[in-house]
């Protein structure tokens, strides 16, 4: 068990060491300069020279390797700076956006599931059927429809025209159901579809034949059988898009005025504030990790004959 | 010797030993059946003597090599000179090949350096009909996929393609279970008649003591994960067998 | 907070108001926060402000002040103002607010230039390290916003002298503030004010569609028709002190002849991109400086269109051949940036390329992220749009400097010319008023002249409100003053 | 008369597998199927639940007791699977889903057939393991844990739990070796006689045809070619296929192909 | 059941129909505009800005006068080139590393893993401002960016299946034949998990054309005036509420690209799917 321990932690270091130094030779390979930023050209005198003083003393200039240095050593006191354009730690900023987020994710997760589980089974189980067809135009028009159009057309419904929803700001619950509903109907196309793709493979397998000859009722098939047996490609994709659910959100964070950490990691970047991209890419390195190695573990929970031989491998 | 194996132990994490110092050999064009109690771990021997299992002691020696220690590159041209056919038909094909893709498989790696003396390749469908020919199929399957074959039928497409390369060794891992008698008599004769002309040795797997008798020279009983009685064929129904033996043939 | 007005109304009907402004801000800082968000919601106030109708200085939170050297300047406070939290705002409390924006931004050290301060009662002693004449006109900034530092939060709650006290602040999102009793100048009317952000102008009509706010700032200018069709609705526009441009790289071959640069000039329609672009909501720009400002030159009339065009192009020494606008056998083309950021930029864009396609000119445009970045480091352009602040503080000195001056930062053509150098050299040495108006004058008629660059429009502030409910809403050109102490309900 | 078979034909889009096929299985009979490999046995026996898959069509009328199992609906079909008509099937590994354990699987198929008392499940579990030779800790372990015959030895515990009318047994002991199959199949007869149940009985092995069938037929390219008892098929057989294949099997002990030479009263 | 299947024939019989009708209305658009019309799709005419529907504009003009119809038509061929070409690469890197992370587990799955682990940390604006800036804008770059961006996807798609799968007998067999690595993934566990990635992959097909011109809206996306869908429809939004069916018709078209790429996904899943089985 230690030894487990010992070695996942080794394992996040080094990922955390890699994606760090990826990312910050990343954004300063960018062209771009936060000293714009820092002093205001658009709307205060500035002189080249002040502009020089001001990289030579923030360290830009520096070797690349050098300012990483000063970084890494900064983190492991646990100290990710402060923001170029705010002054604010960037640790606040990051639990200030969190909350927004976080919700955000939930929302439209649950929309999503709400969306994708009964869509995609239905067509899988009733494959060609009308059900299907209609559901797979469905998805398809979420794919194809840009969410801020899907947004604003929500607004325009449930705001202006019904006047049932307040359609901005972060304000309790009901204020998070329009972008949740949004951002869970341009998610759940993909899951519609993949979920009736590996209901269909399950259902293949010779196993539900047997379940079947034991008179087991078709919804227990479903639930207790072909279900699980569809999950991990779904939980792949899963896994693989948290990083877009938290990152990719700018669209709707903008739109609904609900601010989490899309809309400030794309300021950011905008606005080259190396610090807060720098966090950024730290706490979503660790989320990507988390999920993902959850996304692995759930693989062994799927398929017992896989857990079997992985667990001999490492003896 | 061809295989050479020596006090061989092993066991599932966790488990009870599966095996425990199993020894014996085969000698090349030999039979050997290998018979005993359902889950005595006849098809757990059977994947080690393929290196599909770690074994934790003992050795196993594939023409005077050592192949539990061997890196992977080097097995590889061992591995030409062994087929396995399972006995789980359904489980050994692809499901998403065509049988005539699976057949094809041991023998398209070789390409030109498969010396085969039994078959001929003429050309690729001629091949695969020989080979399905040869165990009494049909040539039409060779374009099906292997759910729409019948148990029996993907049996024989996994015996085919295992002696479509002609390998030194196969061990048979109850290869005619689910054959009608008269498909198995004719399997059954087509592998001995295949082992005597090109000096071919079988590990053969089975619970049916007579096809054992008719297919092998020797018999090895297992009990447990142990080999608990070798003899003769000749010597089956001598007295001094071990008391398993005398209950397996009582039955008959 | 909206519910504590309510409560505090009492027997009234609840006196509020819902602002929604387009830009969002995760801070509060008067002092660091670009966004200006404190200033424009009441909360703080600077110690001069922009004065909107004669476009000058004029007092605020001080009273009067004199510099004459330029450099050791008094400022003169009001003796009447109280911080929110009832501390005074005294000499000591100025100071301690100047010096902490100093510290905390290294922009505004830049700009104000203070060696050091003084406190004396109500009475300030300013020096700044160089002669600097524009140094008055600096504080209208609202980073330079007063606030009392000894207080904890600044950046979620800062303390100021406004209307308005922040009640609460949801980053990113929204701002309530509720009324200053003792405010010095005569409390608000209102009891509160909501001032949210949205950064999408579609969904800021349609907040105001929906009568979920009664003022929005900016909303999209396509769908004016129909905010005005719900009849309720006043839109109003005003325009500022913002110039959407076309920079000429003077570096490269074809641009430093002055014919081709005028020929450029000539080339665009201002009153049509003014008009079928920006929807009337823009003036066609004569040069950098909003006319109505007092060294706005006044200029004469110069040929421009297609055949004007044609005519520099000629004097420059190209014909027409085939339809291509040609010199020594080779095409007349430009590289054209443009950048998202502002939408009209890639429009102008455009229909300047189609209207040099019919003359042969061959513009490639290429849209790019950061235009200071890009500019500043890649040479291999031609012509940029650009949109520049041009007097933001009533003075012309922050973009004479910036744009023309061989140090500025935003010198993107290249201009080195001495003569212009000099005149700006002397304007950064000039403290009369009058005498300075005469030099950025100056300094404007020579850009005009050289066609340095081409000056398209100056783009309007366009706000939405809700006429059956707000009363007194002014919308200012300098874009710094919003909730204001006068703004009520009817 | 538990099951009659009238005139199946099981077809593909282009040929015919099953052609046109009638037997019927008495009460309480041990019914064997014999025949060669891939002439369509196992298609026939699906016909019956009603498991063969859409893309084959088929025809005729299949008989279950009073009732016509093909004009069930599928609740209705899904009501006799498993109570009234059982399977066991030659592909152990697909008999168990993968992901659940043994223990599982026995409890599921309780709780629907309505034995909920977790108690009571755990027993009968215990006891229908032992009864097939498994012992009761498998219970905890996933299918790709057992070896192929402990595997099938749990289907066929499995499929005799709730003592059905007629099982149907499609080659259940070819994963077997011969001391379990023979355990096996002697816990079914036991198991026969105690619940008079009728057996469809698929097999190759003529030992086993020749020790529990009562009668039998004989089925090759889709047709059945000879059906009749036991004594009149092995011992009188009359088609030519029939005759080879009992030529074919290797038998140890001699005497009549039947077997019934050992048994009283039999003149012929 | 047998209801089920006639109804597929019926409702297949009734595709078709559409189908051939809605590419006859297509053929006909197409020689109207390019034959008939012949308008510059880059002319700006602010005279006819925000024209309705003519004869001579059979979909009006958009905010700078240009014709919608020919700028529609021209933007196909970058729009689906761009699109397919993206994705075409995310599979080609995917793919393989899916099929090798999965196959041979242990420190290879988990370095490569970890690599896309990275990869999805990392906003894909970053991705694709900093390719911008090395390589200059333009959207063979934000392709580039695409790419990167998206190979995880199916990295990860790819070895979730291949995990399960490689475990059978049938791979042991192949692996015993002596078959190389590269071909056991190739051809045994390719057509595996090829169902699921086309399912994906004609999905995202829609997705990326939106991820295009959501960095038109930062300035990384075609260059204007190329009429790309996704530009088009970045730059028609102002007129979201105004003229609505200025914005439908890029967005119709990408419904209409991503239909059309469903159904080719559907058609070779189908093919790969042996079985074709599922329907209760
Ligand atoms: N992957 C595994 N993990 C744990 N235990 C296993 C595994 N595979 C097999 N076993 C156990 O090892 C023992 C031997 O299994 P093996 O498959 O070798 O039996 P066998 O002799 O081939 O039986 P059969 O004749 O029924 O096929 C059995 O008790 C089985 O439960
Ligand atoms: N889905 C299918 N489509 C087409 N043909 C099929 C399909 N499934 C099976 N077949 C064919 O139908 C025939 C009968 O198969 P079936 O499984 O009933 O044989 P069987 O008598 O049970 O043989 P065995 O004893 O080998 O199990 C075989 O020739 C097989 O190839
Ligand atoms: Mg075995
Ligand atoms: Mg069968
Ligand atoms: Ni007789």
């Amino acid at each position: 068990m230690l030894r487990i321990i010992v070695r996942k932690f080794l394992e996040v270091s080094f990922f955390i060491l890699f994606i760090t130094f990826i990312g910050f030779a990343f954004v300063r390979m960018a062209p771009g300069d936060p000293a714009l930023t820092i002093l205001n050209v658009d709307e205060l005198s500035v002189s080249q020279e002040q502009i020089e003083t001001l990289r030579e003393d923030m360290g830009f200039n520096d070797p690349l390797l050098v300012q990483y240095g000063r970084w890494l050593l900064d983190f492991v006191q646990l100290d990710f700076g402060e923001s170029y354009v705010t002054g604010q730690e960037v640790t606040d900023m990051m639990l200030a956006g969190l909350p927004a987020t976080l919700e955000l994710g939930a929302g439209s997760l649950i929309v999503m599931i709400l969306i994708a589980l009964p869509l995609g089974s239905l067509s899988a189980l009733y494959r060609n059927s009308w059900i299907d067809q209609v559901s797979r135009s469905l998805s398809i028009i979420g794919a194809a429809v840009p969410s801020f159009l899907l947004g604003l057309l929500l607004i325009d419904l449930f705001g202006v025209r019904l006047q049932w929803l307040p359609t901005m700001g972060r304000d309790g619950f009901l204020h998070l159901l329009l972008p949740s509903l949004t951002l869970g109907l341009a998610i759940s196309s993909v899951y519609v579809r993949l979920l009736r793709s590996s209901l269909l493979d399950a259902y293949s397998q010779e196993f539900i034949q047997s379940s079947r000859a034991r008179g087991i009722p078709e919804s227990r098939i479903f639930f207790r059988h072909a279900f699980r047996y569809s999950l991990p490609p779904v939980i792949t994709v899963f896994g693989v898009s948290i990083g877009s659910l938290i990152g990719g959100v700018l669209v709707i964070e903008v739109l609904f005025a609900y601010p989490g950490l899309g809309k400030m990691v794309v300021d950011a970047i905008k606005q080259r504030d190396y610090p807060f991209i720098q966090g950024y890419i730290l706490l979503m390195g660790l989320v990507v990790f988390l999920v993902n190695t959850c996304v692995d573990l759930s693989y062994r929970f799927f398929h017992p004959e896989v857990r079997q031989q992985e667990k001999e491998n490492v003896e | 010797m061809l295989v050479d194996v020596q006090n061989v132990t092993k066991s599932y994490r966790g488990k009870d030993k599966v095996l425990r110092d199993v020894s014996f050999g085969l000698n090349k064009g030999e039979c050997l059946g290998l018979v005993g109690e359902s889950g005595c771990g006849k098809s757990t021997l059977a994947r080690c003597l393929m290196r599909m299992e770690t074994i934790e002691k003992g050795s196993i020696l594939f023409n005077g090599e050592a192949i539990e220690k061997l890196p992977e590159r080097k097995l590889r041209s061992i591995r030409k000179n062994m087929q396995i056919v399972f006995q789980n038909p359904t489980a050994s094909l692809n499901p998403k090949l065509k049988i005539k893709d699976s057949l094809m498989d041991a023998y398209d790696q070789l390409k030109g350096e498969a010396d085969l003396t039994y078959f001929q390749y003429t050309s690729r469908e001629g091949f695969v009909k020989q080979l399905l020919e040869a165990v009494e199929l049909p040539g039409d399957l060779a374009n099906r996929y292997p759910h729409e074959l019948s148990g029996g039928q993907r049996q024989r497409v996994t015996i085919a393609r295992a002696i479509s390369i002609e390998p030194e060794l196969i061990v048979l891992d109850e290869p005619t279970a689910s054959l009608d008698v008269l498909s198995q008599g004719v399997v059954l004769q087509l592998l001995t008649d295949l082992r005597k002309r090109l000096n071919l040795s079988y590990l053969f797997i089975s619970h049916d003591l007579a096809a054992v008798q008719q297919m092998s020279q020797r018999t090895m009983v297992m009990k447990d994960g142990s080999v608990v009685d070798v003899f003769d064929q000749e010597h089956l129904f001598s007295k001094d067998r071990h008391p398993y033996t005398k209950e397996l043939i009582s039955i008959f | 907070s909206s519910d504590d007005a309510n409560e505090a109304g009492g027997e009234n009907e609840d006196k509020h108001l819902h602002f929604l402004y387009n830009f969002a801000t995760n801070s509060l800082d008067p002092n660091v926060d670009s966004s200006y968000v404190p200033i424009r919601a009441g909360v703080t106030e600077t110690l001069v402000r922009l004065d909107e109708e004669n476009l000058t200085i004029s007092p605020w939170l001080a009273e009067s002040w004199e510099g004459d050297d330029g450099k050791n300047w008094t400022l003169h406070l009001r003796e009447d103002v109280t911080f929110h939290n009832g501390n005074p705002m005294d000499a000591e409390a100025v100071k301690a607010s100047l010096e902490r924006t100093i510290e905390e931004s290294s922009a505004m050290k830049n700009a104000l230039k203070i060696e050091s301060i003084e406190a004396d009662g109500y009475t300030l002693h300013i020096t700044t390290t160089e002669p600097f004449p524009e140094f008055v006109s600096e504080l209208v900034n609202p980073n330079v916003s007063i606030i009392d530092v000894t207080e904890e939060d600044i950046i979620n709650h800062p303390v100021g002298t406004g209307p308005f006290e922040v009640a609460s602040f949801s980053p990113g999102s929204k701002l309530e503030v509720t009324r200053y009793d003792d405010y010095w100048d005569g409390a608000s009317p209102l009891d509160g004010v909501t001032f949210s952000f949205n950064e999408d102008a579609n969904a800021r009509t349609m907040a105001l569609l929906s009568d979920q706010v009664d003022i929005v700032y900016r909303p999209e200018v396509e769908s004016l028709g129909e905010l005005e069709a719900k009849g309720n609705i006043t839109v109003e526009s005003t325009a500022t002190f913002r110039v959407h441009q076309m920079t000429m790289n003077m570096e490269r071959e074809s641009l430093k002849d002055v014919n081709v640069r005028r020929a450029v000039d000539a080339l665009i329609d201002k009153q049509e991109i003014v008009d079928s672009i920006l929807l009337g909501h823009a003036e066609p720009a004569k040069g950098p400086f909003l006319p109505s400002l007092p060294f706005a030159p006044s200029y004469g009339d110069k040929p421009s269109g297609p055949d004007a065009a044609k005519e520099y192009l000629e004097e420059a020494g190209y014909t027409m051949e085939d339809g291509v606008m040609q010199k020594d056998g080779e095409q007349l083309s430009f590289t054209l940036l443009t950048y998202p950021a502002r939408a009209d930029l890639p429009l102008i864009a455009q229909v300047f390329q189609s209207d040099a396609e019919q003359l042969g000119i061959d513009v490639e445009i290429r849209q790019i992220d950061i235009p200071e970045e890009y500019m500043a480091s890649n040479r291999d352009w031609d012509i940029a749009t650009y949109s520049n602040l041009t007097a933001p503080r009533g003075d012309a000195g922050y973009y004479l400097n910036a744009t023309y001056h061989p140090t500025g930062a935003l010198n993107f053509s290249g201009a080195e010319v001495p003569e212009l150098t000099a005149i700006i050299d002397e304007l950064n040495q000039t403290v009369d008023q009058e005498k300075r108006n005469e030099l950025a004058e100056q300094a404007a008629d020579y850009v005009d002249e050289n066609a340095i660059n081409s000056f398209v429009l100056h783009p309007s502030t366009i706000v939405a409100y809700n006429d059956e409910k707000v009363k007194n809403w002014v919308t200012t050109k300098s874009e710094y003053y919003m909730i204001t102490n006068e703004l009520d309900v009817k | 008369m538990i099951l009659s078979i009238e005139n199946v034909s099981v077809k593909t889009k282009t040929h015919t597998i099953v052609d046109n096929v009638s037997l019927s299985i008495q009460k309480g009979e041990w019914f064997a199927l014999v025949g060669q490999s891939g002439s369509g046995k196992s298609m026939l026996s699906q016909a019956i639940g009603q498991l063969l898959p859409t893309s084959l069509q088929v025809e005729g009328e299949i008989l279950l007791g009073d009732t016509s199992l093909t004009s069930l609906d599928k609740r209705e079909i899904r009501k006799i699977r498993g109570k009234r008509v059982t399977y066991i099937f030659q592909d152990y590994a697909g008999s168990f889903t993968p992901f659940r354990t043994i223990g599982q699987h026995f409890k599921e198929f309780m709780q629907v057939q309505g034995i909920s008392s977790v108690g009571e499940q755990k027993d009968r579990i215990a006891e229908a393991l032992e009864s097939v030779g498994l012992p009761a800790d498998l219970a905890g372990r996933y299918p790709s844990q057992l070896s192929g015959g402990q595997l099938q030895r749990a289907s066929i515990a499995l499929a005799l739990l709730f003592s059905p009318e007629l099982v149907i047994a499609d080659e259940m002991t070819t994963a077997l070796d011969s001391v379990s199959g023979h355990r096996i199949l002697e816990l079914l007869r036991k198991k026969q006689e105690e619940t008079n149940c009728a057996i469809l009985f698929i097999t190759h092995d003529w030992r086993h045809v020749r020790k529990y069938a009562n009668r039998l037929a004989v089925m090759k390219e889709g047709k059945i070619v000879e059906t009749g008892g036991k004594h009149r098929i092995l011992d009188h057989p009359q088609h030519a296929y029939t005759r080879a294949l009992i030529e074919a099997a290797p038998l140890l002990k001699k005497g009549l192909p039947s077997g019934l030479d050992q048994e009283e009263g039999h003149l012929c | 059941m047998r209801g089920i299947t006639n109804n597929t024939v019926q409702l297949s019989k009734w595709k078709k129909g559409t189908f051939i009708v809605g590419v006859i209305i297509l053929l006909l658009s197409l020689l109207y505009t390019f034959l008939y019309l012949r308008h510059d799709p880059n002319f700006v005419d602010m005279g006819n800005r925000l024209a309705g529907s003519s004869l001579t504009h059979p979909l009006g003009t958009d905010h700078l006068g240009r014709d919608m119809l020919t700028r529609l038509w021209m933007g196909t061929q970058y729009t689906i080139g761009f699109s397919s070409l993206a994705l075409f690469a995310a599979l080609l890197i995917g793919i393989p590393i899916g099929l090798i992370s999965g196959y041979f587990k242990g420190i290879t799955d988990r370095v490569f893993m970890r690599i896309a682990d990275a990869f999805l940390a990392f906003p894909d604006t970053i991705v694709a401002i900093v390719l911008a800036g090395l390589l200059g804008p333009g959207i063979g770059n934000l392709v580039l960016a695409i790419t990167l961006v998206k190979w995880v996807n199916y990295a990860r798609l790819v070895r979730s299946t291949v995990l399960a799968e490689s475990e059978k007998e049938y791979i042991w067999i192949a692996k015993l034949n002596g078959l190389p690595a590269r071909k056991i993934m190739s051809k045994h566990l390719f057509p595996h998990v090829i169902g699921h990635v086309l399912v994906m992959a004609s999905l995202d097909f829609g997705k990326v054309i939106l991820l295009i011109s959501a960095f038109s809206y930062i300035g990384l996306g075609a260059q204007p005036p190329t009429p790309e869908w996704g530009a088009m429809l970045n730059e028609l939004r102002p007129f979201f509420s105004s003229m609505p069916q200025l914005m439908l018709y890029p967005g119709f078209a990408i419904v209409l690209v991503v239909l059309f790429t469903n159904l080719l996904g559907d058609y070779l899943r189908d093919r790969f799917d042996v079985k074709k089985e599922g329907s209760v």
